[in-house]
């Protein structure tokens, strides 16, 4: 049997894990964790496999699909790209996981843990295997789902609810976004069609839906004033969901709150996988991007202001997963950078993009995971409590070390030397030097570089505040058990080895994600339709533009160390609340006042109390009043019944009398 | 074959039922005799669903016999893809209440009594097909909840059940006048009286008096949106349910508002391709759709009681139904006719959420409560599943309706589907809010001693999630009935060249 | 020949009066109690002769007397509802040495109103009017020893004098014009009267004479007095038949003779039917008495079925044909009920004042399981509630209405019924969700026989329409030849 | 008084209305009333009507009449006994 | 011969004297003598009819009514009696138990 026919296990076999552990997993060993592994570990040896198979032969792409309800089915495809997808989330997952095992090892509510976690990455494995666009939305959806769970996973605690509402809601806008441009989409199909959908034909399906780039494209609406294009619009509401899943400016908000959830969670959703969603999005509907170069733009600014913006954050921040969590808001600003650029380069921005987004699972589930270790022991995330733990716990501080060298970038051009995100991150980076050269325009590049120095700086601020020095405070911690090394240690190989081995393969692979038997879509094409030119040749840039990433990077290092470890400028002048830069940065930009407090309730909660008003005074009032009025009428009427009988006769005559002239007006009249 | 009167049987059971309930002497007796009495419409349902043929938009299972031929009155009753799925939710929803309202220790056989009676009333609405006989029970739907909320009421029952009762009176009485003008223009225009309401609804188009359609369809319209309710002839509808009961509110919004609903599928669509100006008539139900929408999930945010908020989410989620019936395209209206059988059975796991709370901690008002989830564990996983479906989580049933409504609703009125859209988010919002200020945080210490749900609580709300989930996962069961008619019904404005 | 036996119920009844007289003589107090007996037993046979009697179409003595499908359908309506009182009187006359002429005159006013629905005639119609106003100014002051009794009694024969005089002056001008006092002779030389100023003056005062027994605004005043006064079961025969004799007049008079007349009445109708129904129902709202807020339910029915008169169309006559008997019911039974309650608030506490309040019907449901049930039935039916006698009615009559184009007029009347039911509600509300006062209290069975008898009637109609509907339309039938 | 006033003006309204139709009215009457009333007696004539076509109303008003009579005694009737 | 109009007239005033009493009168008697007035002025109209019109059917309502009317003294006679009986007065105007 082809392992092919198995790969509906792949999501299946979590959720089962899902629903066998929510339910009886109190009763099992470690509360039932073992469940989930073991599902995830077979998905994962599914994934794995398929994956090998495919890279023999990239065009032979698994798609399975069957009849769902209406005009819609369900479906699932193994393209290279999902390929590369499967194997990553699968084996972070597990190995994160395995992690939990330690991490989570004294929390009564493990069982709901793992089985949460199960869920999730049954969903994500959904999202990646989707062969349309609806189910990818549904397990999007769950992912979403899963993530507020997991953040709100300590309830009793408010911040923990709090943020966990805050981030469904963020990316429920996003949702929205991408929910209309579905709609949209489908509508566009409809009118392609003259509202007779074939037969047999699920419109929905990727492979339909990139077959009508060109009418869509061709279908234009005016906005505004502007004229767009149909594609245009669809591709920028996809964009806006993946904004809202991938924290992208201004959706960002709710990732760095997010951290209130375990760490491990963290790790798993918040920097490895959930978040690449938005990313893997816009990937695997690259094609219709690529028609239309307008939303390319967009998503390449978005991108490249996230990842500068993000890391300016992250130089303040004194929680050691805040750093984290707006460094990863950064680096997927980086991919979507690398995204946008494929109005220059074509599907080589998949590939960067991909690549950093797999490199950028390994060694930011690391870093997390190390902080996590960290915070496991010393019992705090505020760094400013912390210093000198690298001295109690040795492997934890080497793994943190490699997975900051790959965050920042450390390699060396030209050769195979270097971490895995200096590769991917560097490609990224020079694909963007082509766009500026292609187009002379130089922004996306300087947003690059910035994001590189600030990224480095924050970083290695993060390494020395927690690992070097002397204990701020009396903490005494030890080093993590077994079974949080070990993953610590796998996951250091990956983020030190990965990008380098496999650079090459990694892009070709990628290359053909949209030739094959399933779908096939020829980028020249497409690019005509946008009205544009397709470069190749990356890796032929001057000298100085290939090392200048390494160049910014260490210089942050040197930055960090200076200040940090050195100490040659005393932080606390800066460091104060009448620093109006610091004041900003700390604050993060107010985005919680205009966010929170301003839209959330000054002007959606005053909006809704209006309407409250309205409906009890004005609505209700009119109602109430009519009754009261009626019985008040009755009230008065009834007293012109005195009980004196003689006025009552004096009824009757006056009532004959005046009924006789009525009669005689009306009858004349008529 | 001698065929068995199935469906009047589905409405004689309840009935019989309810007398018996009334006349039982133990509480146990009492309840057992109430199970049983919904259950024999449940079986009937699915004997239906099974023997049912979705490929014709035509009357099954029709029995007909004469009532008061003098006024062409029959009594007629038959289901259609409009009529089974809802006569399905109403089978599931009312054994599901009595389960859950196993502990009722007011007066339990009168309850229980009700209970049934407003079922064969539902059950009555659902399936008769002579206008006469639909507004008997239509009508008779308002007793048993009139004295649900009266008997079993909280603190403002008084004003509430007065308020709902007379409230959809008046709406139905206009109702009611639409009715009667239908029947005489044709029977002026084609000399037989008859309130058949198929024959009726062919008659409308006939009619030569574009006026007297037009107010002949606002007339029914009237009555169908007070129900529903929609914005803004809604205000009754809050009240009612914070003062309900539990298994009033539950059967009040899962059943009840479906009446509306129905209407509108059964009786306005048909006519709406004749009227005067269907261009019109289409913008007003549309404009009204997503009024409501909004509007209600505004309102939603601004509730400080738990069950209000419940109460105002079901107006926006009716809102959908009429967006969706507005639009007139095939998958649409099934989408909207989706939504009915989708909220009634989310909204009752929220109400049956509602109830426990306030059951369980004495008090619905979301500040005073906090943290509930720590003593509650299985209520918390129910609530927030109801939440989850109520907010259009994807593989829900929720989704699947709010999905075909908007998506298909957009081919025809783009720019009220995208103002709708922006009440999803609203609605992702209240539904968390509350969930974080109820359910998650501190746990209030002045709530005294807690539990968790009882067994039967557990077991009824679970067999609705499960419902939720399957329907979420598996729609075509119930969507594909659904399908046919609305195909029929869209056709007719070909039909009518509009 | 004249065919005697159509005027059997007459007879009947005028001969099971005459012997509970004489038997009265003679039976000592205790033993009077079978004379109710008696009279229902007559009442009862009179109505199975009339029923008997439904299909024959004949004019008797000079054409003074018709028997027709209308005259039947009243005359049932008049029995009926003496039956129903008449059985629950049983109870309420137990141990009155008084019990003869109580009967006597009940039975002497159905004759009256009987009499009256078979006039052909002025003289017989006014007659007949007189022995049932006459029989029941006695009755409603039955309670001589209880001032408000007495006090129901005056006002009501004060006014019931003024309007059977102002109806006399109006018959005077008809028989000026037409020469004649026989109604088809009236029909045939209304046109001058038409023609003339005096005709509408004469209908003015006719309508004045028959509203007064209809209790249609202005003319109403006496009612809620009386109906509050008056023995509680004596209401009911006013409420539910007496308050019929006018309109079966009514009909007679105006349909058949004075149609030619009907632009003039057909608006005062109109007019006449929205004052009443409204003023009746707003009034109703603020009541503390349940009888008087029963009497001014009845004065807003009776707006209900003025309607008939101003659209008088085969339906919408039928639907008020219909209606009356309806009516019938639902006011006895409503009636009755409130007999019961105070029975039993007596029975509590013999000293009880202001029996009828509407706190006595505290928690009945717990007390009177039975009764309770069955006032619920009465008052959703009076709102006009399906599957209710009430509901089959108002639809008949309403949607004759629509139909007649009298869409305004509808729509008033159908807002007052739902008006109408936040007064009904309120009782149903009292009986079911307050608490009791007391304990549970088996309804004497007299009293249980006659309300279940209406609570029947009600279903029926409610339930199965078709043969009722039937006769009204060929009672309708008669009038609109 | 006020009261009385409302009253005379209520009785002079109807007064004028029905006055006023009396008058503006065309009756239609017997060219010449007999000349000599006390020759011809009408009494037999009206003895003949009320046994033949008014005999209904006769038999009816021998009931008014018992029955005035009962009601009557009744009530008037003063409580001798108990 | 004597107009038809002038018995009307009359018996028009004779009604409206009535009417004013019923209205104005506070003793029960003379209310009940204002009702008498009232039923004799129509009988002065049936009578004048009759005449005018040569018909004897008028007469013999006249007859009738005023049977009735006596029959009415009779028990609104009775019915002030025991009024009188329990207050030691017929005012009309303060017998007000029932109103409202």
């Amino acid at each position: 049997m082809a392992i092919e026919n198995l790969a509906f296990l792949i999501p299946l076999l979590p959720a089962l894990a899902f629903v066998i552990t929510f339910f009886f997993g109190k009763k099992m060993y470690s509360g039932g964790a073992l469940i989930p592994i073991g599902a995830i570990a077979i998905s994962c040896i599914i994934s794995v496999l398929i994956t090998i198979n495919l890279l023999q032969n990239p065009e032979e792409v698994v798609h399975q699909s069957i009849h769902w309800f209406a005009i819609l089915n369900l479906g699932i495809l193994i393209d290279p790209l999902a390929a590369v997808m499967l194997s990553m989330v699968t084996f972070v997952s597990l190995l994160i996981h395995i992690y939990a095992l330690g991490y989570m090892s004294h929390d009564p509510g493990k069982s709901r843990y793992f089985a949460e976690t199960a869920l999730f990455t049954a969903a994500m494995l959904g999202v990646i295997l989707s062969d349309n666009i609806l189910q990818l939305f549904i397990c999007w959806e769950l992912v979403g789902l899963c993530s507020y769970l997991l953040i709100g996973f300590w309830y009793q605690k408010p911040s923990a609810a709090a943020a966990a509402k805050k981030a469904f809601l963020t990316t429920r806008v996003g949702d929205v976004m991408f929910l209309t441009g579905i709609i949209v989409l489908f509508s566009g199909i409809f009118k392609v069609y003259n509202g007779n959908l074939p037969e047999g034909i699920y419109v929905l399906q990727f492979s339909e839906m990139f077959n009508l780039i060109p009418q869509l494209s061709a279908m234009h609406t005016t906005i505004l004033g502007f004229e767009v294009s149909q594609l245009t619009i669809i591709t920028l509401l996809f964009f806006g969901g993946a904004v809202g899943k991938s924290g992208q400016f201004p959706l960002h908000v709710w990732l760095p709150d997010a951290m209130e959830g375990p760490t491990t969670v963290s790790a798993l959703i918040h920097a490895a996988t959930m978040v690449t969603a938005g990313v893997y999005l816009v990937a695997r509907t690259f094609p219709m991007f690529m028609g239309a170069p307008d939303a390319l733009i967009v998503v390449a600014y978005v991108g490249g202001f996230t990842a500068l913006f993000a890391s300016t954050m992250g130089i303040v921040m004194n929680d050691i997963k805040r750093v984290l969590a707006f460094s990863t808001i950064s680096q997927l600003g980086y991919m979507m950078l690398g995204l946008g650029m494929g109005a220059v380069v074509g599907m080589e921005a998949v590939g960067v993009s991909m690549f950093h987004l797999i490199n950028h699972a390994f060694f930011k589930a690391l870093l997390f995971l190390c902080a996590g270790s960290v915070i496991h022991s010393v019992g705090t995330q505020d760094m400013r409590q912390m210093g000198g733990v690298g001295k109690i716990m040795p492997i934890t501080f080497i793994t943190m070390l490699i997975a900051s060298l790959a965050l920042a970038g450390f390699g060396i051009p030209g050769t195979s030397i270097g971490t895995s995100g200096f590769f991917s991150k560097d490609a990224i980076i020079e694909t963007t030097y082509l766009f500026a050269e292609h187009t002379g325009n130089y922004l996306p590049y300087i947003f690059g570089i910035v994001a590189a120095l600030l990224t480095s700086t924050y970083i290695f601020r993060l390494l020395f505040m927690t690992f070097t020095g002397k204990p701020r405070t009396d903490y005494g911690g030890h080093e993590s058990p077994n079974v949080m090394t070990i993953p610590l240690s796998i996951l250091a190989v990956f983020a030190l080895l990965f990008g380098g081995i496999t650079k090459k393969a990694f892009n070709d692979f990628l290359e053909v994600t949209f030739e094959n038997d399933f779908v096939h879509v020829s980028m020249e094409h497409l690019a005509e339709l946008g009205n544009y030119d397709l470069v190749h040749g990356a890796g032929h840039e001057p000298l100085f533009i290939l090392w200048l990433p390494v160049i910014v990077g260490v210089a942050g290092l040197v930055i960090s160390y200076l200040i940090y470890y050195k100490k040659v400028v005393d932080m606390s002048t800066i460091v104060s609340r009448n620093n109006p830069v610091y004041k900003l940065l700390y604050n993060r930009y107010y985005q919680h006042q205009i966010f929170i407090e301003l839209i959330a309730l000054k002007i959606t909660y005053g909006l809704s109390l209006i309407g409250e008003f309205i409906d009890r005074k004005i609505i209700d009032g009119i109602i109430d009043g009519i009754s009261d009025g009626t019985i008040a009428i009755g009230e008065t009427i009834r007293k012109v019944q005195t009980g004196v009988v003689q006025s009552y006769a004096t009824a009757v005559i006056a009532g004959v009398g005046l009924l006789i002239i009525l009669l005689k007006l009306i009858v004349e009249v008529q | 074959m001698i065929s068995m009167p199935i469906v009047s049987l589905m409405i004689l059971v309840p009935l019989i039922g309810a007398v018996l309930t009334l006349f039982s002497k133990t509480k146990e007796q009492t309840r057992i005799i109430a199970l049983v009495s919904s259950l024999a419409p449940l079986v009937g349902a699915l004997y239906m669903i099974m023997n049912f043929d979705s490929s014709t938009p035509a009357m099954q299972f029709v029995e007909s016999f004469d009532w008061v031929p003098s006024l062409g009155i029959l009594y007629k009753v038959g289901v259609d893809g409009i009529a089974l799925p809802l006569v399905l939710l109403a089978a599931i929803v009312v054994p599901a209440t009595i389960i859950y309202s196993w502990g009722e220790d007011k007066q339990p056989n009168q309850f229980f009594a009700l209970i049934l009676a407003l079922e064969a009333g539902v059950m009555g609405v659902f399936t008769s097909l002579d206008f006469f006989l639909f507004y008997i029970f239509w009508e008779l739907t308002l007793i048993p909840m009139y004295f649900l909320i009266s008997i079993w009421g909280g603190p403002r029952k008084d004003y509430a059940a007065i308020k709902f009762f007379i409230y959809t009176h008046v709406a139905s009485l206009v109702m009611l006048l639409g009715i009667f003008a239908l029947y005489f223009a044709a029977w002026a225009q084609s000399g037989i009286p008859s309130f058949d309401i198929p024959y009726l609804l062919e008659q409308f188009q006939f009619l030569e008096n574009t006026v007297l359609r037009d107010s002949i369809f606002l007339a029914l319209l009237f009555g169908f949106l007070v129900k529903m309710p929609a914005v803004p002839f809604h205000t009754w509808l809050p009240d009612a349910h914070v003062e309900a009961p539990t298994a009033g509110s539950v059967l009040l919004a899962a059943v009840l508002l479906k009446m509306g609903g129905y209407g509108l599928f059964r009786v306005m669509l048909p006519m709406l391709p004749f009227t005067g100006s269907p261009k019109l008539m289409i913008s007003i139900l549309a404009f009204i759709g997503v009024l409501s929408i909004l509007y209600g999930a505004m309102l939603a945010l601004a509730q400080t009681d738990l069950k209000k908020m419940v109460a105002y989410s079901s107006i926006s989620h009716m809102g959908y139904v009429t967006l969706g019936a507005a639009a007139l395209v095939p998958l649409s209206v099934s989408g909207a006719m989706f939504q009915q059988f989708s909220h009634g059975l989310i909204t009752c796991l929220l109400f049956m959420s509602c109830g426990s709370i306030q059951h369980i901690a004495g008090t619905r008002i979301i500040a005073d409560l906090g943290g509930l989830a720590q003593k509650m564990p299985k209520l918390t996983v129910l609530m927030l599943f109801g939440f989850m479906a109520s907010l259009g989580l994807p593989g829900l049933s929720g989704f699947i309706a709010e999905f075909l409504v908007l998506t298909f609703a957009y081919l025809t009125l783009p720019g009220y589907v995208l103002l709708a859209l922006l009440g999803i988010v609203v609605t992702a919002g209240y539904h968390l809010w509350a969930m974080q200020r109820s359910m998650f945080g501190v746990l209030n210490e002045k709530l005294g001693h807690l539990h968790d749900i009882t067994n039967y609580e557990t077991i009824s709300m679970g067999i609705l999630a499960l419902l939720v989930l399957y329907f979420g996962l598996n729609p075509s069961p119930v969507l594909d009935m659904m399908t046919t008619n609305a195909e029929q019904i869209v056709s007719l404005m070909a039909l009518a060249g509009v | 020949m004249t065919n005697y036996m159509l005027l059997a119920p007459e007879l009947v009844l005028t001969l099971v009066a005459l012997a509970i007289m004489l038997a009265g003589l003679f039976f000592g107090t205790k033993h009077k109690n079978i004379l109710g007996y008696v009279a229902g037993m007559g009442l009862f046979a009179a109505l199975s002769l009339t029923i008997g009697g439904l299909a024959v179409n004949e004019t008797l003595f000079y054409g003074t007397i018709t028997i027709d499908a209308l005259s039947q359908f009243f005359k049932i309506v008049f029995i009926s509802v003496s039956l129903l009182v008449t059985i629950a009187s049983i109870k309420y006359t137990e141990g009155n040495k008084n019990t003869d002429e109580f009967f006597t005159l009940l039975l002497f006013s159905t004759i009256g109103m009987m009499v009256v629905a078979s006039a052909n005639d002025l003289i017989v119609l006014f007659v007949g009017f007189e022995l049932a106003s006459l029989s029941t100014y006695a009755l409603a002051g039955f309670e001589k020893k209880n001032p408000k009794s007495m006090e129901a009694a005056l006002k009501y024969f004060i006014i019931g004098s003024l309007s059977s005089a102002l109806m006399l002056f109006g018959i005077s001008f008809v028989y000026g014009m037409t020469g004649t006092t026989s109604i088809p002779g009236i029909a045939e030389n209304a046109g001058a009267l038409a023609a003339s100023p005096i005709g509408l003056i004469a209908v003015v005062m006719l309508i004045a004479g028959f509203g007064f027994k209809m209790a249609l605004v202005p003319f109403h005043m006496w009612a809620p007095d009386t109906y509050q006064g008056a023995p509680t079961v004596i209401s009911a025969l006013l409420a539910a038949g007496s308050k019929k004799m006018g309109f079966v007049a009514a009909f007679r008079i105006f349909m058949v003779a004075l149609a030619v007349l009907s632009p003039n009445w057909q608006t005062a109708f109109a007019i006449l039917a929205v004052i009443t129904m409204t003023l009746g129902n707003v009034v109703a709202i603020s009541q503390t008495s349940v009888k008087r807020m029963l009497a001014y339910s009845s004065v807003a029915q009776a707006g209900y079925i003025a309607i008939a008169f101003a659209v008088m169309t085969p339906m919408a006559l039928a639907g008020g044909i219909l209606y009356t008997l309806s009516h019938a019911f639902m006011k006895t039974g409503a009636f009755l009920v409130v007999a019961v309650v105070g029975y039993m608030v007596v029975s509590d506490n013999k000293n009880a004042k202001d029996i009828d309040h509407l706190d006595n019907f505290k928690g009945l449901a717990k007390r009177m399981p039975l009764t309770a049930f069955a006032m619920m039935v009465f008052v959703f039916a009076l709102s006009g509630i399906p599957p209710t006698a009430g509901y089959v009615s108002k639809f008949i009559l309403f949607s004759s209405t629509i139909e007649s184009g009298l869409v305004w007029l509808a729509v008033i009347a159908i807002l007052n019924s739902a008006l109408s039911l936040y007064y009904y509600a309120r009782i149903v509300k009292y009986m079911y969700f307050l608490p009791a006062i007391g304990g549970k209290v088996s309804e004497p069975r007299p009293y249980a026989v006659a309300i279940i008898l209406a609570l029947a009637g009600v279903l029926i109609i409610g339930i199965w329409p078709e043969p009722f509907v039937y006769w009204a339309m060929e009672a309708a039938k008669v009038l609109m030849v | 008084m006020l009261n009385k006033s409302i009253n005379a003006v209520v009785a002079l309204l109807f007064f004028a209305v029905v006055a006023l139709a009396v008058v503006s009215t065309t009756w239609v009457t017997v060219d010449e009333l007999p000349q000599n009333v006390a020759d011809q007696s009408n009494i037999e004539a009206i003895g003949v009507l009320i046994f033949t076509q008014f005999v209904i109303p006769f038999e009816v008003l021998s009931i008014v009449l018992l029955s005035a009579l009962i009601g009557a005694i009744y009530i008037a009737k003063g409580e001798v006994e108990q | 011969m004597i107009p038809l109009t002038y018995y009307l007239i009359l018996s028009t005033i004779v009604f409206t004297i009535g009417l004013y009493g019923i209205m104005t009168q506070r003793n029960g008697v003379r209310l009940l003598m204002s009702v008498e007035l009232m039923l004799n002025a129509a009988n002065i109209n049936l009578v004048a009819f009759s005449s005018y019109n040569d018909d004897m059917s008028g007469q013999v309502f006249v007859l009738f009514s005023i049977a009735l009317a006596a029959a009415e003294a009779v028990i609104g006679f009775a019915i002030l009696l025991s009024i009188y009986r329990m207050r030691d007065m017929i005012d009309v105007d303060n017998i007000n138990l029932l109103r409202w």
